[in-house]
């Protein structure tokens, strides 16, 4: 029946033929198969098929109006009130939880309940930060929380007995919000898969763990039939979804196959054989495939900007190597000079893959301009330059500790950027990382960036939503507040970018914050801290079979609930 | 009597294995650099989130008791809950089994189908054309790299035929035997054949050595003098008596395979405990390294016992002493 | 009619350094149920002969005729050939061990057999070969059935050999060396068997063997070979008692077995021709004492009114022969009178009293080898040693060099008690105790050149400095007869008998009192055992050493020794003179050890010889174009 | 002086009869062309190895040298063989035949050193159980037997997961789990050779356990020595190879043959430049098959008669 309620639902989309299996193949098994949790982005994919959030968006091939929320499980986008303080949100009827009870509706109250889920101790989500520093109350109510004693009882009691006063559940169908402070990009956060409600049931298991995950209970299309680590991942139809009561999503195939594991070339036979449908990450197609598809002009390729800047290095300016010469600015602004960012760029299979960077905001993202405080010919590195700044800044014989990652395309970039670093008399030493060791044992461990295990790091950043996500690249990488944060791995401060950062997040005209973002870039870019090299565009590719593949903005890859099988 | 100490001496050995090769492991990941609370909490962990994981995880506790409760869970067959999922290792393991299974038991036919005929028809005539061909076929097989093989097979059977329009076999992947044994075994051709041909070499030396060796003892002489075939002389009489070295070889090379055939399983994607071995490696997820370590020693262990207890039934000397 | 007749058969074998003709132009024929024998040294081509007949070596280049039953073996397909191995011609291969499959049971190998060419039920083969186990001497057959090869003894092995070789009544049994690896009292049994085997069941046994003395007990005529020819055959009365041929004569010389107290071994000089070239002329010339030019010319063969035929140009016809009173022909006399105990008896320079020796194996219960052995050896004495395999031989050896610890008793050297010795003392008494090994190839490093082999006691003594190391060894060499240019070669490079002189010579650098010879020379061929046994004796007098010389051979001992111990099961059963040991031996055993180690062929003071004329076509054929 | 003196003519005709043993070995090594063949391919691999920075002179690419324009497409593809680069470019511009001839550096050195190691320790460990014998014998025999049913390839990559990839470790690695398999062959020949008679023949003269064991027991070892190293060179190769495959061997950006292989077929660049598996694969092909070859051919001069088995 519910094959029946799609098809005519979509009667105006096309020709959508529902039913049939699409076969996906990922590389990594999902990180968390929680929607408080998940935050890898090709878990979003699935969250899109079995999670429902209250803002989300049309899958579309249009790149703006992909980017403009919508809403879901809210029946509109709200206009602030209260000085863009307080939102208030109507429920969609119809929408209901699949539990072994029988379906429920969705109410107002298991979206308070979704928040306080993010602050469980044990394993609250990464996207926390955003949202204690947004929401009235949620700092105390996880405060609290981190005294409760970790046994499902005592934890239900806390959940169920502490409201957060920010959030309030005015009856079934109402829902209102206070932040603290004025945010322009408060309707993208709530369209992260974190803020999902959750029914009172998920309370029994400790988030994403083993149980929670075989007693999932889904919102959206699809519910999780099995779930093998690392090997498979099923979903099949969710009896409790209604077509009627979900505007963005047509759910089409009847069941979905995620197999994890393969390698990218493994994934790339596969969707050029027909074998599987769609890959899990977001490129995944190894370049020289790639080339090979461009020059047959597969009609199946996409490539879409997701505001990625990727790769760029970290300068370590907490050590004393080489005499500290890394804390000095000349020396780093040198360095800005030595990188032959085309060489990367070609490394990623030519500019129709990647992009020259050199800001800190990627494309896409509000706040992203072109400029270059560090201009080179053709961007392709300026040796003579950098020798010239080092030699007035007296320093000699600089040689960096350049970690990677043992993964991808990593190891060639190192080794590029190791060339072009030696053109310009800057001995480069490679230090190989395990993939999974390289943000825990180098990074985000501050001891090795104080003894110095590191000099410069690449790193790539991915805004954690898209469109007004400027905040979600800044935060957490360039402010610091007296307590060491995760990606801000040389605690950089810079009050003036601050200031300018605060006037954007209270700003409500779009121009203005892009104004304003544009402003705070170049005043970091000023210290030097970081050498962006590339934004990366996300290559995409399907099964010959696969139609309607249109990109959702979260996932940036096709959307598996809008897709549907030519046979 | 004798005969029960015998394999009762060999259990021994294997649980001696056994523990040394648990303590190695557990050794090398207490001693290594890295925190494993920091690879299970996450990269953004605070400080008490991660003291909080190894409270949870017994992290804290001294080596020595953390290894006793390791063991002690081994003993139940508990080889402790990965830290990438949470789910119990065993379960982990037992799951990517069948697909190792799959390629090994295909292999080993396929490479004693291969490898055995060639070593006995080399060694029927020494130093002819055939022998000079099953050399060196034996000598190319010894000497080709499996990762090498697996590419070029790749690159020649499955991707240019496919450019080209005409795909013979699949691409990389698994699909279960449950599901479907046509695609099963399709999936599985190329690696069969690659794992086959770079093994089989080994038995064609071995099984030409052996037979060559046998070929010239008196009972051979003997066989000869009463008239028999050739066929019989060579089957029945040579063969049996070249047979346990090839069987030694066999438990090695299964026992081993059967812990993941690592290279393999990574060139054709398969799904296997060689593959789990390499991305638990990558996640660090230690857990799971320790358990398909262990398990690999485990069919080591265990193959070979089985090789013991063939030698008993294929040595009258060691089956009739009492 | 011939039950086989083999005709100019020529064996050629490719190998690597050439070809080896292994046998050359041999022709004889066996009549129906006949013991015949073929004997020579090793390597003089039997194996290859017996074999080649029945086609079972892989490349070898075959010629000539070989009529078996109005049929040419030599020219039968692999089908016929394979269906008359094993029913009319059987098999039976020196070592009992190696020739039967180890991992099936006898009872499946010789049913195997009866089902590879009759078609009887199972139960039918399973009678037929019970019965033949039990007809050859195998206890309680049914239930030995089912046993495995490495279940019975080796010369219960060699009659299961001999069942299976019997099972389907063959015509012609060929039995190649069937009792080299046995006991000499295993070997005697093994021996009777066959012929109580050929008068029961009129079989014809073709049997090889280098060992005169066992054909000269069972054989009705005689071949012998010598570097692939046939040189003699004949009747086995007229072949020892007279033999035609200088080399037949030359063995029997050498061969302690037929010793006359007071007459001196004569050896046959030299040593074996290479078979990579084809020598024309006869091929025993350039060891021959009776050689002249006309020998560089292939010999006629001449056959004898006595049956006897040999291709040698000697005319022995009208001789009265014997090779004993044939004086004339022994080219060297050994100069010693029978040896005179030299020194002070009362003190004896090895004493042992009470040797136990008990091995403890890990698994099994320990093993007594040793039991109370009681020994003394004075200085220049020659003390024989024997014994059947495994009685404990060697274990009292290394015992008396010092190698391994008793378990029980005392031995004094030269007066001194070696017990709780510590290294550096075994280490100075070592020098006055040497010992000689068995095999001579086994003994010497195969990896060492020969000089640093000799001068090894120089240098783990110390002794002599490295200069002089060079000139001393050189010495010795001369000493035991080996020439002293041949310093640096390695012990491949030297034939059996030297090797054992290497071995000697190592054994006599310290200038040792006492040498214990381990079975010195039942590793080599008669011929060359006869030089070795010479040198011994020599040297003992030039310089005055004593001996304990141990061997499974009693003839060997009584031509050697001055007094003899036999020993059974780790005791000394018997310790006398040799004479009175040889003459009145008090124990069954001692006499059954005698039985075995003497020619049995009656004494033939005078033969009355004519040469036959020949006739084309018969048996023992003349050799008539040359090709 | 002795009555029986024929050792002249005795010697006369072992002359003619026996060749030297060296003479026979090499005169059987010259008869099999595929030896010298391997030989010769082998000299010119270390030949190639030794002049990698002639080569790279000649050439005048660097090893780790980029060549952004010319060796590369505006969209990275790697150039095909040609005038400018005899053997291609990989995917980051660089020569593929210089780098061929600096990775044929590391891995003769790597086959090499393991092999040289892993048979010191081998022969040690082997002539020490197998003469010694007793509870000696039991306990190396026991190491040996455990180091066997060690999962190799598995602990080889957990050892370098926690300790990161290098090529000291790659070595220590390798050599760790090769030198049983001569171990065991040496105690074996040790075993049989301790019951040889010139063994007791030195103990009878008085020489010490050391003095056995190097004068007498290791010259006898000498063929199993030279065949097994030279067989497990080839095994080292390959071995080091996989690791570098899978990420675990040299650190780039040195070039090792295995670690070519590795990059070419990571991103699959081999699907469309298929010179970046060929020649470093039939190169790799070549020199483990020339020593392999070459192996057999000393076993069969230096010991025709045995089949020494080999291991994997
Ligand atoms: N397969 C073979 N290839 C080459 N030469 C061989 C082969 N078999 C035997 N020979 C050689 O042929 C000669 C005769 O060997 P054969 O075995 O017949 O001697 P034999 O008289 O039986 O000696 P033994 O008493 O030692 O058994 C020897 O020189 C031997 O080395
Ligand atoms: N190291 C040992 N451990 C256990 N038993 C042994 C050992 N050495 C010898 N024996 C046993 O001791 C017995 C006597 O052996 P020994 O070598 O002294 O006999 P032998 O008279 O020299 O025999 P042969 O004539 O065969 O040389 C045999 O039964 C043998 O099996
Ligand atoms: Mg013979
Ligand atoms: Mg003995």
């Amino acid at each position: 029946s519910n094959a029946k309620t799609a098809s005519t639902a979509t009667a105006g989309a096309g020709s959508g033929v529902p039913g049939g299996t699409l076969k996906v193949l990922g590389q990594a098994d999902v990180d968390h198969l929680d929607p408080a949790l998940g935050a890898m982005v090709g878990t979003t994919s699935i969250m899109r098929a079995i999670s429902r959030q209250l803002i989300s968006y049309k899958t579309v091939d249009d790149a703006k109006e992909r980017l403009v929320p919508q809403g879901d499980l809210a029946t509109s986008v709200p206009t602030p009130t209260d000085g863009g303080l307080t939102y208030t949100f109507e429920i969609r009827q119809g929408a209901m939880w699949d539990i072994p009870s029988g379906p429920r509706q969705i109410v107002a109250a298991d979206f308070a309940r979704g928040f306080k889920r993010l602050c469980t101790p044990v394993q609250a989500s990464t996207m926390l930060g955003y949202f204690t520093d947004a929401i009235v109350g949620m700092q105390s109510f996880c405060d609290g929380f981190e005294k409760v004693a970790p046994t499902p009882d005592a934890m239900t009691a806390y959940v169920e007995g502490t409201p957060i006063s920010g959030v309030t559940a005015v009856n079934d169908k109402t829902l209102t919000i206070k932040l603290t402070k004025p945010a322009g990009d408060f309707a993208y956060m709530l369209s992260l898969n974190n803020a999902s409600p959750a029914p009172v049931e998920a309370l029994k298991y400790v988030p994403d763990s083993p149980e929670y995950r075989s007693n999932y209970f889904s919102a959206g299309p699809y519910r999780i039939k099995s779930y093998t680590a690392d090997k498979s991942l099923i979903l099949e139809r969710n009896p409790a979804w209604k077509a009627e009561a979900d505007p963005l999503r047509k759910a089409y195939v009847d069941t979905i196959e995620v197999t994890f594991g393969l390698t990218a070339d493994a994934v790339a036979q596969q969707l050029q054989a027909g074998s599987a449908d769609m890959s899990l990450e977001n490129s995944s197609i190894p370049t020289a495939v790639l080339e090979q598809m461009r020059a047959t002009n597969d009609p199946k390729l996409t490539t879409i900007a997701a505001g990625r800047v990727d790769p760029f290095l970290w300068i370590n300016t907490k050590t004393s190597n080489n005499g500290g010469a890394l804390q000095k600015l000349e020396v780093r602004q040198a360095l800005e000079y030595a990188v032959d960012k085309a060489a990367i760029v070609q490394t990623f299979g030519g500019t129709q893959n990647a992009k020259v960077q050199n800001g800190i905001f990627g494309p896409g993202v509000i706040g992203y301009h072109d400029f270059d405080l560090y201009p080179t010919s053709g961007s392709k590195g300026d040796p003579a330059k950098t020798k010239e700044l080092l030699a007035k800044a007296g320093v000699t014989n600089l040689t960096l500790k350049l970690p990677y990652r043992t993964k991808g395309l990593e190891p060639q970039i190192a080794q590029t950027l190791q060339a072009s670093f030696e053109k310009a008399g800057v001995t480069i030493q490679l230090v190989p990382v395990n993939p999974s060791d390289y943000y825990s044992k180098f990074l985000t461990n501050h001891e090795n960036t104080a003894n110095g295990t590191w000099d410069i790091a690449p790193v790539g950043w991915t805004p954690d939503w898209q469109g007004g996500a400027a905040r979600s690249v800044f935060q957490p990488q360039f402010t610091y507040t007296g307590t060491p944060q995760g990606y801000n791995y040389v605690d950089y401060n810079n009050d003036k970018a601050n200031a300018l950062a605060a006037q954007a997040l209270a700003s409500t005209s779009p121009d203005e914050q892009a104004k304003l973002w544009a402003q705070v870039d170049e005043a970091v870019m000023a210290d030097a801290v970081i050498i962006p090299l590339a934004s990366r565009l996300d290559t995409l590719y399907r099964s010959a079979r696969v139609q309607n593949f249109t990109p959702y903005a979260l996932s940036v890859q096709g959307d598996w609930t809008n897709v549907w099988l030519k046979r | 009597m004798k005969l029960s100490r015998y394999l009762l001496s060999r259990i021994g050995f294997g649980l001696v294995v056994l523990f040394a090769l648990s303590l190695f492991v557990f050794l090398l990941f207490y001693l290594a650099p890295g925190d494993p609370a920091r690879a299970i909490a996450g990269d953004k962990a605070n400080n008490e989130l991660l003291e909080q994981v190894r409270q949870n995880l017994g992290l804290n506790r001294p080596i020595g008791e953390q290894y006793l409760s390791f063991i002690g869970n081994l003993l139940q067959g508990n080889l402790g809950f990965s830290f990438r999922n949470q789910l119990p290792v065993t379960g982990i393991i037992l799951d990517r089994l069948p697909v190792t299974l799959s390629l090994v038991v295909g292999g080993v036919v396929l490479w004693l189908a291969i490898g055995v005929p060639i070593g006995i028809a080399s060694a029927r005539r020494p130093g002819t054309v055939r022998d000079r061909a099953g050399q060196t076929f034996a000598l190319l097989g010894i000497s080709f790299p499996t990762f090498v093989l697996g590419m070029m097979s790749l690159y020649l059977l499955y991707f240019l035929p496919t450019r080209a329009g005409f795909p013979i076999f699949p691409p990389s992947g698994y699909v279960p035997l449950t599901e479907d044994p046509l695609q099963w075994a399709w999936h599985l051709i190329l690696p069969w054949t690659t794992l086959a041909l770079v093994t089989a070499a080994i038995y064609a030396r071995l099984t030409r050595g052996q037979m060559l060796e046998v070929l010239g003892e008196d009972y051979i002489r003997t066989a000869r003098a009463k008239g028999l075939t050739e066929r019989r002389v060579i089957y029945k009489h040579a063969f049996r008596s070249a047979m346990p070295p090839l069987v030694t070889q066999l438990g090695n090379d299964v026992g081993f395979l059967l812990g993941g055939a690592i290279v393999i399983e990574q060139v054709y994607g398969l799904p296997g405990i060689g593959n789990l071995a390499v991305t638990s490696v990558q996640a660090q997820d230690r857990p799971t390294i320790i358990g398909v370590v262990l398990v690999g020693g485990i069919f080591i262990v265990a193959v070979n016992l089985i090789v013991d207890l063939c030698y008993v039934l294929l040595d009258s000397r060691i089956r009739t002493a009492s | 009619m011939a039950l086989i007749d083999v005709r100019h058969l020529t064996v050629d074998l490719p190998s690597e350094d050439g070809t080896v003709h292994a046998v050359q132009d041999v022709s004889f024929a066996v009549e129906p149920g006949e013991f015949f024998g073929i004997v020579g040294e090793s390597g003089s081509g039997k194996s290859v002969l017996v074999q080649a007949l029945l086609g079972l070596i892989p490349g070898a280049r075959v010629t000539g005729e070989a009529w078996f039953d109005g049929r040419d073996l030599l020219a039968l397909n692999d089908r016929d050939l394979r269906s008359l191995r094993g029913s009319a011609v059987s098999m039976v291969f020196q070592d009992p061990l190696s020739s039967l499959h180890p991992q099936y049971t006898i009872g499946a190998q010789i049913t195997e057999l009866i089902h590879t060419h009759r078609s009887v039920s199972r139960e039918q083969a399973r009678t037929m070969a019970v019965d033949m186990l039990g007809k050859v001497g195998i206890p309680d057959p049914t239930s030995r059935f089912g046993f495995y090869p490495h279940q019975f003894s080796g010369g219960m092995r060699q009659r299961v050999m001999i069942a299976m070789a019997l099972v389907l009544e063959p015509k012609l049994i060929i039995a190649d060396e069937p009792t080299t690896a046995l006991d000499s009292t295993v070997q005697t049994q093994i021996l009777e068997l066959l012929r109580n085997m050929r008068d029961e069941f009129g079989v014809t046994i073709l049997m090889i063997t280098h060992d005169l003395g066992v054909l000269s007990r069972v054989a009705d005529r005689v071949m012998v070979m010598y570097a692939g020819r046939r040189l003699e055959m004949g009747p086995r009365a007229a072949l020892f008692a007279a033999p035609v041929h200088p080399y037949t004569s030359g063995l029997l010389r050498s061969s302690p077995a037929n010793y006359t107290p007071g007459a001196d071994l004569v050896p046959i000089s030299g040593r074996p021709p290479s078979l990579l070239e084809v020598t024309t002329g006869c091929v025993f010339t350039p060891r021959c004492p009776q050689a002249h030019e006309q020998c560089a010319e292939t010999p006629p063969v001449r056959r004898y009114s006595d049956g006897a035929e040999a291709a040698c140009w000697l005319d022995v016809s009208g001789k009265a022969a014997s090779v004993l009173t044939d004086t004339a022909a022994q080219a060297v006399v050994n100069s010693h009178p029978a040896a005179e105990p030299a020194g002070d008896p009362v003190e004896p320079i090895i004493r042992a009293t009470g040797i136990e020796m008990v091995y403890r194996n890990r698994r099994r219960s320990s093993a007594r080898v040793l039991d109370g052995i009681d020994l003394t050896l004075n200085r220049g004495e020659t003390l024989g040693l024997v014994g059947e395999s495994g009685c404990g031989k060697t274990t009292l050896a290394r015992i008396l060099a010092g190698l391994i610890e008793p378990t029980g008793g005392t031995i004094t050297l030269a007066g001194r008690s070696t017990r709780g010795l510590g290294r550096a003392e075994w280490k100075a008494v070592r020098r006055d105790i040497q010992l000689v090994f068995q095999d001579p190839f086994g003994s010497l490093n195969p990896r060492r050149r020969v000089g640093s082999i000799i001068g090894d006691p120089y240098r783990i003594h110390g002794t002599v400095s490295r200069h002089e190391r060079r000139s001393r060894v050189q010495g010795l060499m001369e000493l035991v007869g080996l020439n002293p240019e041949h310093y640096n070669r390695f012990p491949a490079q030297f034939s059996g008998g030297q090797r054992q002189r290497i071995g000697i010579s190592r054994a006599l650098a310290l200038n040792p009192a006492v040498i214990i010879l381990d079975e010195p020379v039942s590793a080599l061929d008669v011929s060359i055992q006869a030089q070795i046994l010479n040198l011994l004796s020599s040297l003992q007098h030039e310089f005055s050493l004593s001996y304990l010389f141990i061997s499974h051979d009693l003839s060997v001992v009584r031509h050697m020794c001055d007094r003899i111990a036999v020993m059974e099961n780790g005791r000394i059963i018997e310790n006398a003179p040799t004479e009175q040991i040889y003459r009145a031996p008090r124990e069954e055993f001692t006499q059954k050890l005698l039985a075995a180690s003497t020619f049995n062929t009656a004494p033939v003071t005078e033969i009355a010889r004519t040469l036959v004329p020949v006739v084309a076509g018969g048996p023992g054929l003349v050799r008539e174009n040359v090709a | 002086m002795s009555p029986v003196r024929t050792p002249k003519q005795a010697a006369a005709v072992a002359a003619v009869v026996q060749r030297g043993s060296t003479s026979l070995t090499l005169r059987r090594l010259r008869r099999d062309p595929a030896s010298m063949i391997a030989a010769v391919f082998i000299l010119l691999l270390v030949l190639f190895a030794l002049c990698a920075p002639l080569i790279a002179a000649w050439t005048g690419h660097g090893p780790n040298e980029q060549f952004r324009d010319t060796g590369l497409s505006p969209s990275g593809t790697p150039v095909a063989p040609g005038g400018q680069f005899l053997l291609g470019t990989d995917q980051l511009g660089r020569d593929v035949f210089v780098r061929l001839a600096y990775g044929a550096q590391v891995s003769l050195m790597v086959g090499v050193l393991a092999s040289l190691a892993a048979a010191t320790i081998g022969v040690v460990v082997g002539v020490v159980a197998g003469y010694l014998g007793g509870v000696v014998d039991t306990i190396l025999s026991r190491v040996m037997d455990l180091v066997m049913s060690v999962p190799f390839l598995l602990c080889a990559i957990a050892l370098v997961s926690v300790f990161g990839p290098s090529l000291p470790l790659s070595v220590a690695v390798i050599v760790f789990f090769s030198w049983t398999a001569l171990g065991r062959v040496i105690r074996g020949q040790v075993l049989a050779l301790r019951e040889r008679e010139f063994v007791e023949a030195a103990r009878s003269l008085g020489a010490s356990h050391v003095s056995i064991m190097i004068r007498d027991l290791l010259p006898n070892l000498a063929v199993p020595i030279l065949i097994y190293s030279t067989l497990m060179i080839p095994s080292a190769i390959v071995f080091e190879a996989t690791l570098s495959f899978l990420g675990l061997g040299v650190v780039p950006p040195t070039a090792s043959w295995g670690g070519m292989l590795a990059e070419a077929g990571n991103n699959s660049v081999y699907l469309v430049a298929w010179w970046l598996v060929i020649f470093p694969g039939l190169t790799l092909l070549g020199a483990t098959l020339s020593f392999n070859i070459l192996g057999d051919g000393l076993r069969d001069a230096l010991d025709p008669r045995s089949q020494m088995g080999r291991g994997r």
